[in-house]
């Protein structure tokens, strides 16, 4: 294995991951999408976890038999990431029930138009004129004047 | 504009971390508790299967955060999607392979979801992996015969339960003077089915409620039509 | 000792008993969080009265700290712990028709808050940290309007992109040191973490829980979801746990990041969080966008408070702290009748003298007026930066004087609006504060009262807290004291 | 093991940007699955046989029904959606 050490490859998979996850995340505007690429970057955080227990030469950590000579690889990191995945999942489920709701109140899945729909429902229910783009801090994107209702 | 950003944001990171774990050695990384519990865990904890000792021993609230985490989920999925609306309009029934394959698969599903489950200390396998596999088992009937609307009520005293029992268990232990969740009963033969002290039985409370919650999900997920606001 | 493990067990013995109990008897339902809250809260101070000011370590399950997990149980987190139970127990959701999964909801995020107020371990930090996520998202829902389903699924995805880089930061520390144990880190963390790899994941950590914190680039969930959700959801999120959160990257940046480079990061991000947060609420219409963007700004504060090294930054952050939480939960429970636009407030405080009265004590106390605590607390913070020879932290102290001017100006703006007469512009105002509310609100009040009137001793001890946090050697010390008792 | 393990990443890596651009929803989840799966045969590479099947079963298996009852409910559940 000498022209590409494995561990690189292994490495650039488990970041490959992280960061097509976080990509979706940010440039996607579907809500669907959206939550499949937090499903992807947390796959990949947790394959970045379970590599940083691994051994050469070593076996699972489960005693077999009698000897209990054999070195194993890290225990702790694989107990991590088991209590990731299903935090992973139970996050999921909430986030679709979510996105489930508010596709029900604004009759739509795209992330850009449901925070406008959400801003101009909050700000008529404030009585307030709908918020410019100054008023959102720089996490927020700035709107453009209300353009009617869209469809 | 703001999707360039978006793509520096993202390259940078991807950048970055490709130059921090370009640092690391692979296989290299320093075990210092790692080693440790696998030299205490075997005569400490008497589960064959070191990870699930990790898992409800040493790294035993972590667990019941993770199940208060399902939990948690349920709870507001459930406060989000509220109760079916009982004229709502269901699937058809399945059909007969359908039917009579879920009905085959019900009692094997079980059988293999409570295996899993229960030999969590010895081989690979436990309360989560055996738990998704008792939530498919209650789930598919749901599929098969939409008329009989999931347990809500059922599920929720498992869930409820199965989480009481895993907090007793390890409050039991604070009353005899030791530490939340310090294991009890005797360890045993390593590698027996009965040993490991209190594991197994907290392996079934975490895979019963795993189950439960999973379950109430996916079925209140599949309902078709809820009532609204 | 050891009792001290029950305040986060047993309120998630109640939120898993509530449910069915309601089912069988709603009364039962809903007194048994209070009862659980209140019994932790008598727990806690037996704690805190049996301890002397000593800290000390348990080691859950029995398993010696490096190995297993413990709970850190000093000043500081004892008095987290129980300024959590406190708080929830105020901002209870009494109201009748409260479903039963949402008590389930709050006991969770009382017991996750509590977890994070006393574990010392990275990962499971981690865990309590999502389950505060989760159960802020569930509570944020609650409202069940459109918006406040948009609002709460926004916040999700920004939390869970946070998870994320949290997990690769505690995978950067795990490869570089192999534990988790912070106790165990801050004796390694010297050699390991000092370096820019240490800088990369105290970076990743930061901004992964910073979105619970405010923090500048990762808050655009705030105004959002204070808007939708009940006022007294917004009074936990924004006085409770974006405080919890603050505290966790303050023990992680005692312990493990001691580098000059991590706190310049959290003062550069604080000083754009208090800036643009004033700003908008300086141009903000209504009232709780107004109350959203100004919590931004003073956790910008707060952030700036606590990269002041040493134990000076931690006493000024925490009198920060400490007085913003008693603050923001009241005037949001304040704000609760007063939504909508500033412009239809006219008159509202002659309406109503007593919340009127309430509004102006805690605005003034905000801003930083003389006798009550809120100005004590900013004076720490500005003698602190004053004493920094570095230009950033005397840039910061015009920054913060400028924040200052910007918050006076909007809230009495606010204030004087509330005064004035209705005149022809008669917007119906509507001016029936629930008992409930007023009641929480004059129990802050008159919290901040007291602590202005005992400001001396309560100054002193809270420095004894600072400096007892401040010592990683101390932290170390006692974890592994205890585990070799054991 | 090293072309193996280069294989997995690589068809993993595709299914991830396949779950990104693919216009189909079905195909999307679908694509999700798949990376969890190739994810589990990683994780019996690296001897981490409790993580595999946890995330067979979990990411694999129970997190795509999640997403397909999802999706039938959004109305987005039809193959020949575009």
């Amino acid at each position: 294995m000498m022209p590409i050490e494995i561990g690189t490859v292994l490495y650039a998979g488990a970041i490959g991951l992280v960061v097509i996850g976080i990509a979706g995340i940010v440039l996607s505007h579907h809500l669907f999408r959206i939550i499949l690429a937090l499903v992807i970057a947390e796959a990949g955080a947790n394959l970045l976890l379970v590599l940083s227990g691994f051994r050469w030469e070593a076996i699972a950590p489960i005693i077999t038999g009698g000897g209990a000579a054999q070195t194993m690889v890290d225990p702790v990191p694989q107990a991590m990431v088991l209590t990731s995945i299903v935090i992973g999942v139970g996050v999921q489920a909430l986030a679709l029930s979510l996105t489930l709701r508010a596709y029900g109140a604004y009759k739509t899945l795209d992330i850009r138009e449901l925070q406008r729909r959400m801003s101009a429902d909050l700000a008529g229910e404030a009585g307030t004129p709908l918020p410019q783009s100054l008023e959102e801090p720089v996490g927020g994107r700035p709107l453009p004047a209300a353009e009617g209702d869209g469809r | 504009m703001r999707n360039l950003a978006a793509l520096v944001f993202v390259g940078g990171l991807a950048f970055l971390l490709l130059v921090i774990f370009n640092q690391f050695d692979f296989a290299q990384a320093p075990m210092v508790v790692g080693q440790g519990i696998l030299t205490d865990a075997p005569d400490r904890v008497g589960a064959a299967n070191i990870v699930t000792a990790v898992v409800l021993g040493y790294r035993g609230i972590d667990t019941l955060g993770e199940i208060s985490i399902l939990f948690a989920a349920s709870a507001a999925a459930g406060l989000v999607l509220g109760r079916r609306r009982t004229d709502a309009r269901r699937d058809p029934p399945g059909g007969f392979i359908l039917r009579s394959g879920v009905a085959l698969l019900f009692p094997l599903m079980l059988v293999v979801g409570f295996y899993i489950i229960l030999h969590g200390h010895l081989t690979p396998g436990g309360g989560f992996q055996g738990g998704v596999i008792l939530a498919a088992a209650f789930f598919l009937p749901l599929l098969a015969r939409p008329e009989t609307p999931a347990n809500h009520v059922g599920l929720s005293i498992v869930e409820g339960g199965a989480g009481v029992v895993f907090i007793l268990t390890g409050l039991a232990a604070l009353l005899q003077g030791g530490e939340f969740l310090q294991p009890l009963l005797d360890n045993g033969v390593l590698g027996e089915l009965v040993s490991a002290g209190t594991l197994p039985l907290l392996y079934l409370a975490v895979g019963l409620k795993v189950g439960a919650e999973l379950a109430g999900l996916m079925a209140r997920l599949a309902d078709v039509e809820v009532d609204e606001p | 000792m050891n009792t001290i493990a029950l305040t986060v067990v047993l309120p998630l013995l109640a939120a898993f008993v509530v449910p069915v109990l309601s089912r069988v008897s709603p009364l039962l339902g809903r007194l048994l969080g209070p009862l659980t809250l209140a019994y932790t809260i008598l727990l806690t101070l037996q704690v805190w009265l049996g301890m002397e000011g000593k800290p000390f370590s348990i080691a859950l399950g029995g398993f010696q700290p490096p190995l297993g997990i413990n709970f850190y149980v000093d000043r500081l987190s004892l008095l987290f712990t129980f300024l959590t139970l406190v708080t929830s127990l105020l901002l209870w959701p009494w109201r009748n028709e409260t479903e039963p999964r949402q008590y389930a909801l709050t006991l969770l995020l009382a017991a996750s808050a509590c977890g994070l107020a006393l574990s010392g371990d990275l990962f499971n930090i981690y865990v309590f940290y999502e389950l505060i996520s989760v159960a802020s998202f569930g509570l944020a829902a609650a409202t069940r309007s459109g918006a406040a389903f948009a609002a709460s699924l926004r916040y999700l995805i920004l939390s869970g992109l946070g998870s994320v880089l949290v997990l690769c930061g505690i995978a950067i520390v795990y490869l570089q040191t192999g534990t988790l144990n912070l106790a165990q880190l801050s004796q390694l963390a010297p050699e390991t973490l000092n370096t820019p790899l240490g800088m990369s994941a105290f970076a990743l950590i930061l901004l992964g829980i910073g979105v619970k914190g405010e923090l500048f680039p990762v808050n655009s969930w705030v105004p959002e979801v204070y808007a939708a959700a009940s006022s007294r959801v917004s009074g936990l999120l924004a006085g409770l746990v974006s405080k919890l959160a603050v505290l966790v990257i303050v023990r992680l940046l005692v312990l493990l990041f001691q580098q000059e480079s991590a706190l310049q990061l959290m003062l550069i991000l604080g000083l754009l969080g208090a800036i643009s947060g004033e700003l908008a609420a300086w141009r903000a219409k209504d009232m709780n966008r107004m109350l959203a963007f100004s919590s931004i700004g003073q956790l910008g504060v707060i952030f700036i408070a606590f990269s002041i090294p040493g134990e000076t930054g931690l006493f000024a952050g925490l009198a920060l702290s400490l007085h913003h939480l008693l603050v923001k939960p009241a005037l949001f429970l304040l704000a609760e009748r007063w939504r909508g636009s500033l412009a239809g407030l006219r008159g509202a405080g002659l309406a109503s003298p007593v919340a009127g009265g309430l509004f102006v004590l805690l605005a003034l106390s905000l801003v930083g007026m003389p006798p009550l605590p809120g100005f004590w607390a900013k004076f720490l913070l500005f003698t602190g930066l004053a004493a920094q020879q570095s230009v950033v932290y005397q840039v910061a102290l015009g920054v913060v004087l400028l924040s200052i001017v910007i918050e006076a100006n909007y809230l009495f703006r606010v204030v004087m609006n509330l005064f004035q007469p209705a005149g022809d512009s008669s917007v119906a105002v509507t001016t029936d504060h629930s008992w409930l509310n007023l009641g929480t609100t004059f129990l802050l009040s008159a919290l901040l009262i007291a602590g202005m009137l005992f400001m001396g001793p309560l100054g002193t001890w809270l420095e004894g807290v600072a400096i007892q946090a401040a010592d990683p050697v101390l932290y170390f010390d006692t974890v592994f004291s205890v585990s070799a008792i054991h | 093991m090293i072309w193996v393990a280069a294989l997995i990443v690589i068809m993993m890596l595709v299914a991830a940007v396949t779950v990104l651009l693919v216009r189909n929803h079905i195909a999307a989840v679908a694509a999700a699955s798949l990376v969890s799966l190739l994810l589990s045969v990683l994780f019996v590479l690296l001897r981490a046989p409790d993580v595999a099947m946890t995330e067979a079963a979990v990411g694999a298996g129970l997190s795509s029904v999640i997403l397909a009852l999802a999706l039938r409910r959004l109305g987005l559940g039809r193959v020949k959606d575009a």
